[in-house]
């Protein structure tokens, strides 16, 4: 197998040097590919879509469809790990605390499950005291983290960054949480139900406006259509409608992040992780 | 001003070269960890504390939420930096990692 | 104008690509792909690609890493090569 | 609103006040976040102003416990203390890191270093003391905090004897009056 | 020294790429454990977005975020295309990256299933495994 | 000015090789881990000099800014691997 | 109303949120939206079909913007034709694999549901775009549901064999994307009729050659080709039946499709034929997958693996014809990418009504099936006749197009194999058909009394009556090809 790599990879390689040979300089500002598209688009998107990031402006309008798709395949990636790992039995061997006293119940192989409430916890199997030190630094930085993705999301248009971006830095927040805490803190604190619903209603929201513009007499995503629609200066409605794919971006991301995170560190029981 | 950058900039580049030189130089994984986890962060402190001096160079209301953004920066790292560190020395001590001493050296 | 700071970063790329490969503890692979990523982060700014800068920086540093450690904390960390 | 279940568990006698406590933990918290979106920012358009405070209010709204689980008389005072608390601590770290970095460089540093660990206990309670505490302690160089538990118990990691013997220490002392604690 | 300096520079960014891209394929041909494959998977990734990123650059130019959009000049200014990165390239490569976190997600959680199932990781004992399970189902 | 900068920024990346030498050689997982963590404060640095030279400062301060939390994350998630599953491997580099 | 080309692929994008939302609300939802957006779906791929036939090619701009610079769909007859194709498959399977998935998948049949739309969305819009980008978007989007739902089968194996499907579909995604990146940095554009009008000015450069084959390179992968179809036959094999039975038809038509699109719409036949000298190679290339798809089906003991082969062989037959580069080769290609889709669809319904009943399907497991599942083994002696190439059956038509074009090329060892590779799958079927006909059960007695307890019966009615419907339409097809062949696929390649 070893042999067979380096003959399929010599060869690929080879190929590879070989299409480099008629390449235009690395940077060279009269290549063909910075001059065709690239000019129409550096000069005539600010002026047409009121957005200043021209990365934002190709992505969300010119090339919406692509992203939409892209949002799509995040979807899908989130639906295939709860498919593919998410584990609805119940564990016979179970970890209580009765937590006036601290003492740990280890309870093997029964049916009859305790109340967990205000007496009993449940514990992990091989649990560890979650540590002070990181357990309040998080505290305090995880609302802010939170607060940087919001204005991520927010301040697509105009500095790098957007819904992706957002979505994943409030997602790893989120993951930041379940670290520093425990698993069980994030599962009890945001429902598996909100994340799932959350994930197929931020590509809704998507697919919707673009969906929408179809009735008010555009092509599909056609954004400038929406003015009728939304209250303001029409001149920059393109720039209000990435503004909203965005945010559904934001959201779709933010929840199939955490559902990949929990799912795979849990092997879909939802019970305890890293 | 420019002069003051300079030396901030040189300062952190000094903090950041004795925390290099530390990490390779000392003998164990838990001393090494001095030097690479508060070297680097006063480094970082010293640097952006240049850098935003010099943001200021054109002084505009813009500019001063510039260089306080970038103070955010050396407030989150001063936060995080210690808390990562010793959640590594955590690591190291429950995966057993023995410290390194003098008197083993010797005898 | 930029072109030593690529050139460097661009060899500290492929020494962390060889060795996030080839070392022998699938951790310490999840380290050093995180590494990885960092590079790949410092390259794309270098090249003036914020926006994937952006998205390698938080997906790279923060959630690929994450997944990788979670899966190996899931599975083992022993392998042969 | 979200009230975890330690919060019960503390004042179970007055839900009023829980709920008090907790739209204040939740006003604080909204306008600390809020002039941080200011200052990331840094543009006064007023769709921008109205998604930040959306944003803040949303963070505020699910998160405030994270931030100032229980509100307790005196907040402002220790936050004006710990304002103070910061150049000495600035101070203290450039001054130990110029230590560190003269170990780094002497030719014969294993004869200088002698790391070991030592324990020993305090009388702070709260979590944000004690984390306080522990960072500094990390912060400054030749000591790293290996665990600090919420008895107040600390074993720190010293790299020579000199940084071992300034601890606890004057720091301490800060740290106790920062959070107007006993020792 | 002088001629061979410009010619290194103006290539060297797509030679670099292509050994990259031959490290992650090796991987993911002659590596045995699952894990490896996969980051030498990410890898291969990574070098193509790093071929399109270098085609999208352009010397003496900025990033690709019209400047003083709401400062000084805001409708009057020219903007010049020579000035600014070539965005489109960029664009790709997002959708690019995402789709390959999306891959290694999906691809992660297919590994911890193996693992469930066959408590490994490596290829030659997966398959010492299948063979005892037996032929067909 | 940006002389100066591009020098630093060379500079950094000349320190970085030490650290890199840590991640990449380190005799354990935690010592890489060291050296990753030293690799991302120089990164956040560098991501802010390179602003400088692009005279474009007030875009690179975000990505700097996601950096120095998401590394933290990484970090906390890789130590925190030892938290719960006791023991560590020995290992060889490239052998 | 002129949406109806975008609502195509967003009627079953919507729906699939839609139904992902109703999963966590209330499950029994999911189905009939799902069967709702399809149903939207094919109609609007008539109506299009229809406009497209009347009135010529249609351009459909997304978000308004004009070609080079935005995305459009171009739908000409070959994507009109294969668009009513998708989704019309796609329809019936879902129509027939509701007692299915209920039986495989019961706990999470809603998620399924969503992943299959996703499916569906991904093929129909690799058909229908005219952007090279967007083409790889799609297809990893394709390939990634088909990952998850392929790991969904059997519980011992099918992850691994997903896992494997990753590694490899990975590596042929990234191949396309690289073409398409030597590709761009040739032309500056991603619109397939810009980047076709460039190309004709630049046709001798070498990256154009490495875009060209580092683009088929990554096709073939995807679609299975010979040399790189090692993860197709587990991958098919183990997944869940309700999925086997659309992708087995569809994915490899569609990358067929795509790989017939870049011939002609991107890079043109002089650029193929004239200036590269491939196609001698990749014929033969054909003619290896043919031969060794057929004999390495007759080797394997499981009836689905077996179809799997089948499907190796048949990718030959396409890309050879493609290759032949004559017009009588490309209609037969087309012809038999329609043909084929409805064939292999034909096969996995009926595979699916048995394994329905029968769990099981080694061969030796099918014994006296005639008597037990009359109407099943009905549908599924008309696809083998149709595989086989039985005259009144459409898979006649088209090999009877690809052999005439092999001879007008002069590869007559192209032409021998598609004999030769139509005689050993007649043997095969007949093999089968021994096997489910003559043998009684009685030598199960001895076996154990669990097997005989086993009441064999007739599929549920809703899978019948569509594998009825399919194979039914194999013999409309068959007696519709001279129709199909001259409104939609001569006036195409003129």
């Amino acid at each position: 197998m070893k042999f067979l790599g380096v003959v399929i990879v010599c060869l690929t390689g080879a190929l590879l040097l070989y299409g480099t040979g008629e390449f235009p300089d690395w940077g060279d500002p009269n290549s063909p590919a910075s001059l065709h598209l690239s000019n129409d688009y550096i000069e005539k998107a600010f002026e047409e879509t009121q957005v200043p990031n021209l990365v934002t402006a190709v992505l969300a309008d010119y090339r919406g469809f692509d992203t939409m798709f892209e949002t799509s395949v995040i979807f899908c990636a989130g639906l295939a790990c709860f498919l593919l790992l998410r584990d609805f039995s119940q564990k016979k061997e179970r970890f209580y605390r009765h937590i006036p006293t601290g003492v740990i119940l280890h309870v093997k192989n029964s049916k009859k499950i305790l109340k967990v409430g205000k007496e009993f916890e449940h514990m992990d199997k091989d649990w560890v005291p979650s540590d002070l030190i990181i357990k309040t630094v998080c505290r305090i930085i995880i609302p802010f983290i939170q607060l940087y993705a919001l204005y991520v999301v927010a301040h697509g248009d105009f500095s790098p960054g957007g819904g992706f971006q957002g979505g994943v830095i409030f997602g790893s927040s989120l993951i930041l949480l379940a670290i520093s805490y425990d698993l069980k803190t994030l599962v009890n604190r945001i429902k598996e139900k909100v994340f799932g619903i959350y994930a197929a209603i931020g590509v809704l929201i998507y697919v919707g406006i673009g969906a929408i513009c179809m009735p008010m007499g555009g092509n599909f995503l056609d954004y400038s259509k929406l003015a009728p629609l939304v209250p303001g200066d029409p001149h920059h409605i393109r720039a209000l409608g990435m503004l909203g794919i965005e945010i559904g971006v934001g959201i779709a991301v933010t929840a199939v992040m955490a559902i990949i995170y929990i799912n795979i560190v849990s092997e879909g029981r939802h019970d305890e992780g890293l | 001003m420019d002069i003051l950058v300079i030396f901030c900039l040189t300062i952190g580049l000094l903090f950041f070269l004795g925390g290099a030189v530390g990490i390779i130089r000392m003998p164990d994984f838990y001393s090494r960890l001095h030097p690479a986890g508060k070297l680097d962060t006063l480094g970082i402190f010293a640097m952006v504390m240049g850098l935003a001096i010099y943001n200021l160079h054109h002084f505009s209301f813009e500019a001063l939420l510039l260089s306080a953004k970038m103070f955010l920066i050396v407030f989150f790292v001063f936060l995080s930096s210690p808390t990562a560190t010793h959640s590594i020395v955590d690591a190291g001590m429950r995966a057993g990692l023995r410290h390194w001493t003098k008197k083993k050296r010797k005898g | 104008m930029h072109w030593p700071i690529d050139l460097i970063v661009l060899t500290f790329v492929i020494f962390c690509a060889i060795a996030a490969i080839s070392v022998k503890d699938l951790l310490g692979t999840a380290i050093l792909f995180g590494a990885y990523s960092f590079m790949m982060c410092l390259l794309w700014t270098v090249m003036g690609a914020v926006d994937v800068a952006f998205t390698e920086a938080s997906v790279g540093a923060g959630v690929s890493t994450v997944f990788f450690v979670a899966a190996i904390f899931r599975t083992s960390r022993r392998t042969k090569d | 609103m979200i009230v975890s279940v330690d919060d019960v568990a503390k004042n179970d006698d007055k839900p009023i006040s829980i709920f008090l406590k907790s739209f204040f933990s939740f006003l604080i918290t909204f306008v600390l976040m809020f002039s941080a979106w200011i200052v990331l920012s840094g543009k006064f358009d007023p769709l921008l102003l109205w998604l930040g405070g959306i944003s803040s209010f949303f963070v505020a709204y699910y998160f405030y416990d994270l931030l100032f689980p229980i509100i307790e008389k005196g907040y402002g005072g220790v936050f004006l203390r710990f304002t103070g608390y910061l150049p000495w601590l600035i101070w203290e770290i450039v001054k130990a890191n110029f230590h560190l970095l003269y170990l780094a460089f002497h030719p014969r540093m294993k004869d200088l270093i002698d790391p070991h660990i030592i324990t020993f206990k305090t009388h702070l309670k709260s979590d944000i003391a004690i984390t306080t505490l522990a960072n500094s302690i990390t912060l400054t160089p030749g000591t790293i905090t290996v665990t600090a538990d919420s008895d107040g118990v600390f074993r720190v990691h010293a790299i020579d004897r000199e940084s071992a013997e300034a601890l606890p220490g004057i720091m301490l002392k800060k740290v106790a009056k920062v959070f107007g604690e006993e020792i | 020294m002088t001629d061979l300096l410009p010619l290194i520079v103006a290539k060297y960014n797509y030679w670099l790429y292509v050994i990259l891209m031959m490290i992650g394929l090796y991987a993911m041909i002659a590596k045995n454990n699952l894990i490896k494959k996969l980051v030498g998977m990410n890898i291969f990734q990574t070098a193509i977005i790093l071929f399109y990123v270098s085609i999208g650059y352009k010397t003496d130019a900025t990033i690709p975020i019209i400047q003083n959009a709401h400062g000084g000049g805001s409708h009057g200014a020219v903007i010049h295309a020579a000035d600014y990165i070539n965005p489109l390239p960029h664009v790709l490569m997002l959708t690019a990256i995402v789709v390959s976190v999306a891959t290694f997600g999906v691809a992660m959680a297919l590994a911890v299933r193996i693992y469930q199932r066959y408590q490994t990781l490596e290829e030659d004992e997966l398959r010492m495994r299948l063979i005892d399970i037996g032929p067909e189902e | 000015m940006s002389t100066f900068f591009l020098s630093v920024a060379l500079g950094l990346l000349f320190l970085m090789l030490f650290s890199m030498y840590r991640a990449l050689f380190g005799p354990t997982i935690l010592d890489r881990l060291i050296g990753v963590n030293a690799i991302g404060s120089k990164t956040v640095i560098l991501l802010l000099l390179i602003g400088f030279l692009y005279e474009r400062i007030d875009m690179f301060v975000d990505i700097a800014l996601a950096y120095a939390f998401l590394n933290f994350v990484a970090v906390l998630a890789a130590s925190r691997y030892f938290h719960k599953r006791k023991g560590l491997y020995e290992e060889s580099f490239m052998d | 109303m002129d949406n109806y080309p975008a609502l195509i692929v967003i009627a079953p994008l919507l729906t699939a949120f839609l139904a992902g939302i109703a999963v966590w609300i209330r499950e029994r939802l999911a189905y009939p939206i799902a069967l709702t957006g399809l149903a939207v779906s094919i109609f609007s791929a008539g109506k299009v079909l229809m406009q497209v036939i009347t009135s010529g090619t249609i351009q459909y701009r997304l978000a308004g913007w004009a070609p080079p610079m935005g995305i459009e769909y171009r739908i000409d007859l070959l994507n009109a034709m294969v668009l009513l194709l998708v989704s019309s498959i796609a329809f019936l399977n879902l129509v027939a694999s509701y007692k299915s998935v209920d039986q495989e998948i019961n706990d999470r049949a809603g998620s399924f549901y969503t992943m299959y739309l996703l499916f569906v969305t991904g093929l129909l819009g690799v058909t229908v775009t005219g952007d090279l980008f967007n083409l790889y978007v799609l297809i990893e989007l394709t390939s990634l549901t088909s990952y998850a739902m392929i790991a969904l089968g059997d519980r011992d194996r099918a992850p691994l064999a997903s896992l494997n499907y990753v590694f490899i579909g990975v590596i042929g995604a990234s191949f396309y994307l690289l073409g398409v990146g030597y590709l761009y940095m040739q032309t500056g554009s991603l619109n397939m009729a810009d980047v076709a009008n460039i190309l004709s000015g630049i046709q001798g450069s070498s990256t154009v050659l490495t875009a060209f084959i580092l683009m088929m390179i990554g096709i073939w992968i995807k679609m299975a080709f010979f040399p790189m179809h090692v993860w197709l036959p587990n991958a098919y094999t183990y997944s869940p039946i309700g999925f086997a039975r659309v992708v087995a038809p569809l994915m490899t038509k569609v990358m067929i499709y795509v790989m017939i699109r870049l011939m002609i719409t991107v890079f043109g036949f002089d650029y193929i034929f004239k200036t590269l000298n491939l196609s001698d190679a990749v014929v033969w290339l054909g003619t290896i997958a043919i031969l060794s798809g057929a004999v390495m089906a007759l080797s394997q003991k499981n009836l689905k693996k077996m179809l799997t082969y089948i499907i190796v062989c048949e990718i030959g037959y396409m890309v050879g014809g493609a290759w032949l580069g004559n017009q009588l080769g490309m209609t037969g290609a087309i012809l038999h990418i329609l043909n084929d889709a409805l064939m292999t669809f034909a096969l996995f319904l009926a595979v699916g009504n048995m394994a329905y009943r029968l769990k099981k399907l080694d061969l030796t497991d099918l014994q006296g099936l005639f008597g037990k599942m009359p109407w099943t083994m009905a549908g599924f002696v008309l696809a083998a006749f149709s595989i086989i190439g039985v005259p009144p059956t459409c898979g006649f038509f088209s090999k009877w197009y690809l052999i005439l074009g092999a001879f007008e090329a002069g590869a007559y060892h192209f032409a021998g194999a598609l004999i030769i590779s139509s005689l050993l799958s007649a043997v095969l079927f007949f093999k089968v058909f021994e096997i489910c006909f003559f043998e009684p059960m009685s030598k199960d007695h001895g076996h154990g009394e669990s097997h005989s307890q086993v009441v064999i019966e007739e599929a549920p009615i809703s899978m019948l009556f569509v594998s009825g419907l399919v194979s039914l339409s194999l013999i409309v097809a068959g007696l519709y090809s001279g129709t199909i062949v001259n409104t939609i696929i001569l006036p195409f390649l003129k």
